[in-house]
């Protein structure tokens, strides 16, 4: 029934692996092939590979955009050569090109991230925060999910914040950076679950784990390990594996009758928390079963 | 100095002039107030040896250097050229003595570098290659002008480079060491060409090491030595002899010949080496040679530039591989060796070149001399310092290296000073026999009799000694036994009793019937 | 090749120029062919690859990093390297996307809109002045063009990170209240079916192609890439040449920078990260030596090319981005191998040897036939 | 410094250490005198700065690029430049994750667990491996090393994308069960309070040192990287120090991995993903010329202080991440800069002519005399 293409991030993170390789799984369910793409946040790659579902007569196009602002233009001219586009996991900042926006609610995660934080690490210290990177929106998204919570208790205080661009290399070191200005930390909040990991090896090399309690944004197969292992507090479950199967059967309406079957462009996913009271439900990869 | 009234008189003919010239390059003095003339028509040589200064005072001449002090004339006005375009733009002319062409570049490109010549749609190429052909054929060359340069043979190269510096119509062509590459019959095409030039009223300033045949086309000879000029006559009054005579010094002496003695047993034994040249289906550049070296013995070879010497030492010290033929040390066939297990047995090479195959400018006089020998003064796989540093204190006094110490950077070493340092590294390797390609180049006299002497106490101690030159006053110093060799074979041998005749006779160098 | 030349070199009457342009071709020869294959491979493989669409699609592709390719091409004639081309894209289309939003003028209090060509040619210049400073550290202070080009690489791209906090200038497409638009016409339209990011890379490779073979300004570059010591005896200005290679490549990259935000109508400050790699390789596939003298636009073309419709095509028939990365390894490993085996029968009589200050940097067997005395 | 030592020179009757020592420290002092200021510079910006904690903290940070920086400045010495050795490294890693999670021998239908100390070795052998494919494309086919290391580097960072799928290896830990725990004391421990990845890589510099200092095998490699024909004939083994020094290389990298992902107990594909520029970049604010022969690993480890010191301190005084990547980069024309006016200085008898083959792609003002004096 043709060709779906599937454009992803950076494969060489879980997160992404699974939304491409769920997306693929579904579409190849539904009848279609699928052809696996990375831009791995390279606009001019994200482009490069449009034109080439393009080149390929795809039927349709599932695009996780590399940059709310910079893939605007990728987005338009693959509607223009009349192949939707259904965007998974970020938005691109213009409504009425995209068949469909399908992401988490990252700031709906995001708070509900700083709520179950707050109840571990408790309401009153210091605290430090690891960012990804600022050209990527969800990045100031959960920011400021986190800051709107947190900044409700006069008693914590953000002493601490760097950006580690989603890595945990760069997690790692940062944090043992913070940590020699910023010995005294009760917790430490990060944007995804990688820096979180990485931060979490250089608590463990300093011995402070046990003081400095952290948490995490994705729900990777890394993070419920880290849970398991009671390294890590709590993960934000992006529920990227059903939404990244939502927006292959969305296209698959789409093709079949014109209509996503969706009431809206844009369509948040309520993000859940898990920690080590629903760590055992975690059967696949990003997938939290009854 | 009395020459300068003497130049005084004839000012009508000189079109360009050189007063109280002096270069110094940091601590050397390459020109002391040096007087020159180039005159109209006429052919002026400037003889000297390696290092006198000669190239220097012609970079002056042509714009490429700019004198310490001194000043120049040009049609009786005085003049200073600010660049090499601006003395060509004067009418002055040079042939470099090095190769100056960029090899990746073809005749016609090469002989253009600098001052294309340009039409609305770019560079005229087709007037460019007209000229080229007009030029060669003035030549009675059959160079293609859209060859690439370094598909050509050294000696084409060379011509190449001369057709550049005619192809400016110049009205000084300055010419250092234009003929080091041509064959005879080149040669002679060329002096066809200066005759014509001087007919035309063209002034000629020429160099070359080969005394004989400079004699044969200049009208006045002028004598550097070290940056200082020692004579100067027309060619009428002055024979070799006066030549040497004021090159070298009254009572300069480079060694004494060597007594007849016994030598040991054959301590190298060269057969039937064959080395390819550098175009496979050509001429082997070396060509069933064969060779014995006695211990004690002081073998010479002569030969042209490009008979073949250069490739043959190296290939017997490894660096070549032979077509075929052996090389036998102490009866042990070593061809198959690598150079390291060479040095090993007792053969050694001193490069020709010793700042591109000698030297590793980046390491001390100390390193240098013991880069050699390294193994002998390893202990238990760390280099024993203090047995280094004994075994650089010996090399420095054995070979009598002018140096403030084994710490000093090499680069603060005289030429012959540095060339004595090669020769120590290989010394010091203590090696039954010695290859040394062409030792004396570029350095001065007295460090030339002193490296002749180091050789000539070696071999009394029963070293094995073969050594290159391209000057025959050499060959009949220290040597036991002259060999001359001529596109890469044998073509004559002579023991120390030869004459400079025989020799220059046997290499086919072009002794110009007047 | 070099054992076939210099055969035909003996036989005498053969016409110079025929013998010639076989060299050549045999020397292009294995890029063109490289690529005939890869036009083959994929064409055998996906119905969609050999499509008039389609090779104006991957030429489009090629045109972004073509161009840093032809600016690299006459750096590496020179002699030298340029790292920071792909930070100077990356910068450019910044400047291009600051000045789209325009500029406030706090003195005069009033917010002044550049028109599109201004905009270019600022962003042309802003790219020459990158350019300059690699010159003018490589040619007067002497500093080695690896290193000073890689110091400028940083350097820039953390000036274009700085410029909006790391965050990218959206909607190039101007205003026509504000008299600026038309900036996506670079990389939109199409001219004659073909798009017009391809035809300005055309126009400056052919272009460059004429300066490098018809004018002296490219006889210069071969020269003193060949041997810098005679061009400068001969009168040749090879600072100012070598200074220029550099101001050039540059503004190469400035409008490569172009290029791309205008057909991503979006200016990103990490656009174009690593991409000076990719040019090297372009350039290095189609035949230029790193040593310098060695190399035309032809080539640099094909190796651009060889590259582009090879990870175009891997793309296509959905192969993995991690075979991609090792297919290009192959490629220019590949490349260079067969590069210097060639050369390294040729130039025999100076022996390059391996560790030498030239022979590991770039080229070897390519020393300049040095003359005893 | 030039004029210095040898007027230095000139006064006999010093001890000949001590006048070396002089020059050398000297030259070195740039380096000294920059980190003296940045630690300075940050300690008075911020108390924490200057802690034992935090030197610990910022020294194994620097452990891991400073490991990639002793093996290239073996390769730099030679003359040569090493692109793929933050591949390796992240190859390496790979290859710990992998054998970490058993390997399961389907012949024998069992799945074998290497303790941690087989591991290192096969990392470390993998590491050997690359070196020796650069050290033979460049020794033995004469492909230039920019170009040869550049497409290993591709491919080597494509090897390690296609062990998982891109996917990262996790929890490196061990099992108790298996036998092979204990991969994160490398990363975790202290000896007496300094982390273990920080010794091993004071043991490498130390041994690295001496090698170079007082064994054969360092003097043959300054010889080499000096002048490789004249060490040629004086029976230097000029091919086997070159693929050494790449396999030297190789093995450091391999073991900066091992130290990073026992530091991270984790092993991600694109671990190390353009470190190699650090690297090169420590090596040459160390002092080293790119054209080989000069350097020393003292040096080395100054440039490595130095720029770890500075992006950490500019981490702990909360100063943007794109400041960094522009003071990375001034850092880097600073220091060359320095260099290259002090050598220009100094190597004045044969004209450095601009644009030549080794004047731009290497240290100016170093090309050897081209013509006996
Ligand atoms: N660029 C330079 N820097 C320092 N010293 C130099 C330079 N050029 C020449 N010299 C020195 O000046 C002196 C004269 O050199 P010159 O090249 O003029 O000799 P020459 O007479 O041409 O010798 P040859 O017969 O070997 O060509 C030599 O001692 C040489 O070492
Ligand atoms: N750079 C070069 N490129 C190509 N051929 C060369 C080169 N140099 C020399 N030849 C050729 O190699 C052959 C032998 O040269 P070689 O240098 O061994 O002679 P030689 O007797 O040592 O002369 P020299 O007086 O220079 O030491 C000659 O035919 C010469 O033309
Ligand atoms: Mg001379
Ligand atoms: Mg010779």
């Amino acid at each position: 029934a043709g060709l779906i293409s599937i454009i992803v991030n950076d494969p060489a993170n879980p997160y992404w692996m699974a939304e491409g390789n769920i997306a693929a799984s579904e579409a190849k369910k539904l009848g279609y092939t699928a052809n696996v793409g990375a831009h791995k946040g390279d606009t001019n790659v994200e482009s490069n590979l449009i034109d080439t579902a393009i080149t390929n007569h795809s039927v349709a196009i599932i695009l996780d955009p590399a940059n709310a602002s910079g893939s605007i233009g990728a987005v338009r001219k693959a509607v223009s050569a009349h192949i939707p586009v259904f965007l998974v996991n970020a938005e691109i900042n213009q409504s009425g090109l995209a068949k469909a926006q399908l992401v988490s609610n990252n700031a709906q995660g995001a708070a509900l991230g700083a709520q179950e934080w707050i109840k571990r690490v408790g309401e009153k210290g210091n605290y430090a925060e690891l960012l990804g990177s600022p050209s990527d929106n969800n990045a100031a998204t959960r920011s400021n999910g986190y800051e709107t919570v947190l900044t409700q208790y006069p008693d914590l205080h953000k002493v601490a914040s760097q950006v580690a661009n989603w890595d945990r290399t760069q997690g790692h070191d940062k944090m043992q950076s913070m940590l020699q200005a910023h010995p005294n930390i009760v917790g430490l909040i990060s944007g995804n679950d990688e820096m979180a990991l990485g931060a979490i090896a250089a608590l463990k090399e300093t011995g402070k784990l046990a003081s400095i309690k952290v948490g995490g944004f994705d729900g990777s197969p890394d993070a419920v390990s880290a849970i398991k292992a009671g390294e890590l507090q709590y993960t934000v479950l992006q529920p990227v594996a059903i939404f990244s199967k939502k927006a292959v059967d969305q296209a698959d309406a789409f093709l079949k009758n014109g209509k996503t079957g969706a009431s809206a462009e844009k369509q948040l996913y309520d993000c859940v928390i898990i920690d080590r009271d629903n760590v055992s439900h975690y059967t696949a990869p990003f997938t939290l079963s009854d | 100095m009395s020459a300068a009234v003497q130049i005084a008189d004839v000012s009508d003919d000189v079109v360009l002039s050189a007063r109280n010239v002096v270069k110094t390059y940091g601590s050397t003095q390459a020109l002391r107030n040096v007087d020159f003339d180039v005159r109209r028509g006429k052919v002026t040589t400037l003889f000297g040896e390696n290092g006198a200064g000669k190239s220097t005072l012609m970079k002056i001449l042509s714009g490429v250097e700019r004198p310490t002090s001194g000043e120049l004339t040009l049609d009786g006005r005085p003049i200073s050229f600010s660049s090499s375009t601006d003395a060509r733009s004067y009418g002055v002319s040079i042939i470099h003595q090095e190769l100056s062409l960029a090899p990746n570049l073809n005749v016609r490109d090469n002989i253009f570098m600098g001052r294309e010549i340009r039409s609305a749609k770019g560079v005229d190429f087709a007037e460019e290659e007209r000229q080229v052909r007009v030029l060669m054929k003035g030549l009675n060359q059959e160079i293609d002008p859209l060859t690439p340069v370094e598909r050509l043979r050294l000696g084409q190269q060379q011509i190449v480079e001369i057709a550049r510096a005619l192809s400016i119509n110049a009205r000084i062509l300055i010419m250092d060491e234009p003929t080091s590459a041509l064959s005879a019959h080149e040669v002679e095409l060329l002096f066809r060409v200066v005759h014509d030039l001087t007919a035309r009223g063209v002034a000629i300033v020429y160099i070359s090491h080969h005394l004989e045949e400079a004699l044969h086309i200049t009208n006045h000879a002028v004598v550097l030595r070290d940056g200082v000029v020692t004579a100067r006559a027309d060619v009428e009054d002055i024979d070799l002899e006066w030549i040497v005579r004021h090159m070298a010094g009254e009572n300069f002496n480079l060694g004494t010949p060597p007594e007849q003695r016994d030598f040991g047993d054959v301590v190298l034994s060269i057969r039937d080496l064959i080395v390819a040249g550098p175009v496979r289906a050509g001429p082997p550049v070396v060509d069933r040679m064969s060779l014995d070296v006695r211990a004690g013995e002081i073998v010479c070879i002569y030969g042209l530039m490009g008979a073949g010497r250069t490739e043959m030492l190296e290939c017997i010290a490894g660096r070549d591989v032979p077509e075929s033929g052996s090389v036998l040390l102490c009866g042990q066939n070593v061809a198959r060796l690598s150079i390291a297990a060479r040095i090993e047995k007792g053969l050694a090479l001193v490069p020709e070149d010793r700042q591109r195959d000698g030297l590793v400018q980046t390491m001390t006089v100390g390193r240098n001399l013991s880069l050699a020998s390294i193994t002998s003064f390893v202990r238990h796989l760390v280099l024993s310092s203090s047995r280094e540093e004994s075994l650089v204190d010996e090399s420095i006094s054995d070979v009598h290296i002018k140096t403030a110490g084994g710490w000093a950077p090499i680069g603060s070493l005289s030429g012959g000073n540095q060339q004595k340092v090669v020769i120590g590294k290989m010394l010091a390797t203590h090696p039954k026999a010695i290859l040394l390609d062409e030792p004396s180049r570029g350095i001065d006299v007295g460090a030339k009799a002193e490296v002749f002497r180091i050789l000539a106490k070696r071999a009394e101690a029963g070293l094995a000694v073969v050594f290159t030159t391209s000057e025959v006053s050499e060959c009949l110093s220290i040597a036991h036994r002259i060999i001359v060799m001529r596109r890469g074979r044998i073509a004559a041998e002579f023991g120390a009793d030869a004459t400079k005749e025989d020799i220059m006779a046997a290499s086919g160098e072009a002794v110009v019937a007047a | 090749m070099a054992g076939l030349t210099s055969s035909l070199g003996t036989r005498p009457g053969t016409p110079m120029k025929a013998r010639f342009d076989i060299g050549r071709l045999l020397l292009e020869g294995r890029a063109f062919l490289a690529l005939i294959v890869i036009v083959a491979v994929f064409s055998s493989l996906s119905p969609y690859y050999l499509t008039v669409a389609n090779m104006m699609t991957m030429s489009s592709h090629v045109a972004i990093f073509g161009m840093l390719a032809i600016g690299m091409l006459l750096v590496v004639l020179n002699g030298g390297i340029d790292l920071s081309v792909g930070s100077t894209l990356g910068l450019s289309g910044m400047v291009a996307g600051f000045l789209m939003q325009g500029v406030t003028l706090s003195y005069f209090g009033v917010t002044a809109y550049p028109p599109v060509w201004v905009t270019a040619i600022l962003c042309c210049l802003v790219g020459g002045l990158v350019g300059l400073v690699n010159g003018v550290l490589i040619a007067r202070f002497k500093v080695p063009a690896f290193v000073a080009t890689l110091g400028v690489m940083y350097m820039v791209r953390g000036l274009a990170l700085l410029m909006t906090n790391g965050l990218t200038y959206n909607d190039l497409g101007g205003q026509t209240a504000h008299g600026n638009t038309g900036f996506d016409w670079l990389g939109f339209n199409r001219l004659a079916g073909v798009p017009i990011g391809v035809v300005v890379f055309a126009v400056i490779a052919v272009v460059t192609s004429v300066l490098l073979s018809r004018a002296a300004f490219g006889r210069w570059l071969y020269a003193s890439g060949g041997n810098a010591r005679a061009a400068e005896l001969s009168g040749v200005p090879v600072r100012i040449v070598q200074v220029s290679v550099y101001v050039f490549s540059g503004v190469c990259a400035a409008i490569g920078g172009l290029i791309l935000s205008s057909q991503l109508t979006s200016a990103g400050p990490t656009a174009g990260t690593s991409y000076e790699l990719t040019a090297i390789a372009a350039v290095v596939v189609g035949g230029a030596a790193l040593t310098g003298g060695r190399g035309n636009v032809r080539g640099t073309l094909l190796g651009a090319f060889v590259i582009g419709f090879l990870s175009d095509g891997l793309v296509i028939i959905g192969i993995s981005a991690y075979w991609q990365t090792v297919f290009t390894g192959a490629v220019i490993v590949l490349a260079v191998l067969l590069n210097a085996l060639q050369y390294h029968k040729r130039g025999r009589r100076p022996q390059a040897l391996p560790g030498g200050p030239t022979s590991s940097l770039a080229r070897a067997g390519q020393t300049l036939p040095t003359r005893p005395a």
